[in-house]
């Protein structure tokens, strides 16, 4: 099981070592760097190329079809051939459109999604960088996306995408504060901000999710997670039904593929995250570690697609109010559950956390009673 | 209460994801097409054929033009038959249906009194060249009575019952038993059918 | 000097490079969005300093607070005050040349004294290690009243943008 | 990372400084003066987080500071943005020549 485990780290040490004869150690030191650089900028696209193909068979398999199984044996080449076509097709640029920002906003959003990968623990010694603030590099780097979707809505002149545009970061701004107030337990109880230790802190199974306070911080922070990403039932940005496609109408062939790409892989990014942060990253008993995150993430995947064969969309103000009126204040409530969660001693602070989230839960639903949607009373029909 | 009807629509979507893989029968709905195809409902009408008994130069149809007026979309044309002294006979010489044009409504089918022409269930006929090859000589139209029954046994069925009581017979009976030129309708009433 | 120092310092006076010159683009770009776009190059490139002076908490507090911050309300306010498509007509007043020439001096002599001066380094603080928890329990202890100040502040900020920004029913 | 002498980042901000300020004079549009003044704050930051690397006493200090600084931007950007929506829904103009009527 141990090399099994750490099979990625090896190798990398073995392509060192080989290396170490010939080479200055300085450009060693940058080799390793090239190689982690290699594998995060190969495992990123392959896991956003799978990831679609995921996305169709499941949604398929909900809607009682099979999804794609032409190209391929179980359609498993269906993704190469959505990016051979994406390549071929014609790449409009519209003729008011404003080129330099046109130009921009594919490149710069897909920057911060194959960046915050960098930071994710993939197994034991197999986070790429070990940042001791990894965890506020994610955030602060996913805050940029919303500017590039901007770049990408304000850049194509046009109505629409402007409307996708604006929605768009109205709802990434109002979804980023809850997200953050719903990571600050997990930092409150592991003292540090490196997403490493934050692993290490829930090994041997000591899972956050378990804990009264984590429980509820992974939904909060999972759903912040599926609204930052623009995914149902929050996409809002790209509503296909009422602004034709959002911020990326103006967008066709290798352009378009980039947002799709920038999507799929900060979905798998958020997904990561939140195993990260509350189901113990790579912590699990038989499999290798790294098997174990993608099990993790992929689960944490299939919620979100499961969502998305799912809920219909969210009307602007029914999104806002649940960012601002039921979100923020529950995961502001959370981080005092989990401080008290924190002080007392070992088995009196799961009964008094319980009871508080208890009481933080009764207080939330009491409040959100008034606006959340009332029984629907129909006046003719029966 | 907030949030229930969330899990309640989630729960139905998972059970039907499950479904498609334990119970594929009643979970997907999906005919794999070119390899397994949909059996038709016996209602099903696509483009008409003329229906022969036994051999195709005995045909049901004697070309008296009814379907050709009623037809809306005007895509049946039928010349009849004239024999050596220019009488005309009762059998169409050509009888082209413009399948391009055809809406496959079925009032040809109502209208006919020979019950000569049927709504077919063949639906893969697509061509290269829309105005010549769509366009169905007599030839291509006629199919025998067995086709008609396999397709639509209850309908067939009751028409064959239908002529069997009136002892319509197929053309080549009628032929047969009466020679002469004329032939009393009277007489042909007694005969039974040729084939059922 | 190791050869990853070299690298290690040209990449930054790389950085330094594009910061002047993007903030020279926030300066005379005609479209004012572009202008923020540059403002965002300036800012990732002074958070890059600040990883170059070990203070990587406060380089991700620079790019989460202001580029996703301040620069969504620039870019909000850009939008809600420039017609789409209007022609930028100049956006420098006459006094450019004074202040250029103003300015360039101002910066000669400024730099001149500052390579002159011999700072009286402090080894200590070089290899302290600055890292969240050290500015968090600053934050708290020592510094305890100008941080509720500064909610109080912010606050008063809040409401005065609400009220303002609010179009009057 | 310590090769880099100090005064090099002093430079580095003073200069970012002057073209914060050359902007602030220079531009026309209101929000390009914001614009200006973000840069102005931030060149004062890299040299409080410069000095409390090489020369403070406590090395904390200076990024203390710089992170009250970086709020009250904030702060400041948003009163600004404010204002610049109330002028611009009033005098339908965002450019500060043409805004030089006090009470109208």
């Amino acid at each position: 099981m141990e090399a099994s485990d750490t099979i990625f780290v090896a190798f990398k040490k073995a392509i060192l070592g080989f290396l170490q004869g010939f080479l200055p150690d300085w450009t060693v030191v940058i080799v390793s760097i090239l190689i982690s650089i290699t594998a995060i900028a190969i495992f990123g696209p392959v896991t956003m190329m799978y990831l679609t193909w995921l996305e169709r068979k499941v949604v398929g398999r909900i809607q009682n079809r099979y999804g794609p199984n032409r190209v391929g044996i179980f359609g498993l080449l269906q993704p190469i051939a959505d990016g051979v076509k994406m390549l071929t097709k014609e790449d409009i640029v519209p003729q008011a459109a404003d080129k330099v920002t046109h130009f921009l906003a594919p490149v710069i959003v897909v920057i911060p999604a194959l960046l915050v990968f960098s930071v994710l623990p993939f197994g034991k010694g197999m986070a790429a960088v070990n940042l001791n603030v990894g965890l506020l590099f994610f955030l602060a780097i996913s805050t940029m996306s919303t500017i590039a979707i901007f770049m990408g809505s304000w850049g194509s002149r046009n109505k629409f995408s402007l409307l996708g545009g604006m929605r768009a970061v109205a709802q990434m701004v109002s979804y980023e504060i809850p997200m953050v107030m719903s990571v600050v337990p997990v930092i409150l109880v592991t003292g540090s901000l490196s997403t490493v230790s934050i692993v290490e802190a829930q090994l041997g199974g000591k899972w956050f999710v378990f804990t009264p306070w984590g429980f509820f911080a992974a939904i909060v922070f999972f759903l912040c997670g599926v609204a930052e990403v623009n995914r149902t039932p929050f996409d809002l940005p790209e509503g296909e039904s009422e602004i034709i496609a959002g911020f990326h109408t103006e967008y066709s062939g290798m352009k378009f593929a980039l947002f799709y790409m920038a999507e799929f892989m900060s979905a798998f990014a958020i997904s990561g995250l939140t195993a990260t942060l509350f189901f113990g990253g790579w912590d699990g008993p038989f499999l290798p570690s790294w098997v174990w995150f993608l099990i993790k993430a992929y689960a944490m995947i299939f919620i979100m697609i499961w969502f998305r064969g799912t809920l219909p969309r969210l009307r602007v103000d029914q999104l806002m109010g649940f960012a601002w009126k039921l979100l923020l204040p529950f995961a502001l409530l959370n981080i005092f559950v989990a401080a008290l969660w924190q002080l007392l001693p070992a088995p009196k602070n799961l009964i008094v956390a319980g009871a508080a989230e208890a009481v933080v839960l009764v207080v939330i639903f009491v409040a959100a009673r008034k606006d959340s949607p009332q029984k629907r009373t129909y006046i003719f029909a029966d | 209460m907030f949030g229930f009807g969330v899990l309640k629509g989630m729960s139905v979507t998972l059970w039907n994801f499950i479904l498609s893989y334990i119970y594929p029968k009643k979970g997907i709905t999906t005919v794999q097409y070119p390899e397994k195809k949909k059996e038709v409902e016996e209602r099903f009408r696509n483009f008409p054929f003329l229906v022969y008994d036994g051999t195709p130069d005995n045909m049901r149809c004697v070309a008296c033009d009814i379907c050709a007026k009623e037809c809306p979309p005007k895509c049946i044309y039928i010349i009849p038959e004239k024999d050596a002294q220019g009488r005309i006979q009762k059998k169409p010489a050509t009888f082209d249906i413009d399948y391009a044009i055809c809406m496959n409504c079925g009032i040809c089918e109502e209208v006919c009194p020979f019950d000569a022409i049927f709504m077919d269930h063949e639906y893969e006929l697509s061509e290269y060249d829309r105005l010549s090859d769509l366009m169905y000589p007599k030839e291509k139209l006629l199919k025998p009575v067995e086709h008609f029954m396999k397709i639509r046994p209850t309908d067939c069925g009751a028409i064959e019952a239908q002529r069997a009581a009136k002892g319509i017979k197929g053309r080549a009976a009628q032929v047969q038993s009466a020679p002469a030129a004329t032939v009393k309708p009277a007489e042909t009433q007694q005969n039974p059918p040729a084939n059922a | 000097m190791d050869a990853l120092h070299i690298l290690a310092k040209l990449g930054i006076f790389a950085a330094m490079l594009v910061t002047l010159t993007a903030a020279v683009m926030v300066v005379t770009l005609r479209n004012i969005f572009h202008c923020a776009l540059a403002l965002i190059l300036v800012l990732l490139g002074v958070a890059a300093a600040y990883i170059s002076l070990k203070a990587e908490f406060f380089a991700v507090i620079q790019i989460l607070l202001y580029v996703g911050a301040i620069m969504t309300l620039v870019i909000f306010a850009i939008m809600l005050t420039s017609r789409i498509g209007d022609k930028t007509i100049l956006q420098n007043n006459r006094q450019g040349l004074i202040s250029f020439a103003l300015l360039g001096l101002f910066n000669v002599f400024f730099t001149g004294a500052v390579l002159k001066t011999s700072w009286n380094l402090n080894p200590a603080a070089m290899a302290a290690n600055v890292d969240a928890g050290v500015l968090g329990a600053a934050f708290m202890n020592e510094y305890v009243f100008p941080f509720e100040i500064i909610s109080v502040v912010l606050i008063v900020a809040l409401v005065g943008a609400i009220i303002l920004g609010r179009a009057d029913q | 990372m310590n090769a880099i002498p100090l005064s090099y980042y002093v430079v580095f901000s003073g200069l970012l400084f002057s073209i914060g300020l050359y902007g602030v004079l220079v531009r026309r549009n209101v929000i390009g003066i914001l614009m200006s003044i973000e840069l102005i704050v931030n060149a004062a930051n890299i040299n409080l987080v410069a000095f409390s690397r090489y020369v403070a006493v406590k090395p904390e200090t200076g990024q203390i500071f710089a992170a009250f600084v970086i709020v009250l931007a904030a702060a400041a950007a948003a009163v600004g943005l404010a204002i610049v929506l109330c002028v611009y829904r009033n005098r339908r103009t965002i450019y500060s020549d043409e805004i030089n009527l006090l009470k109208f």
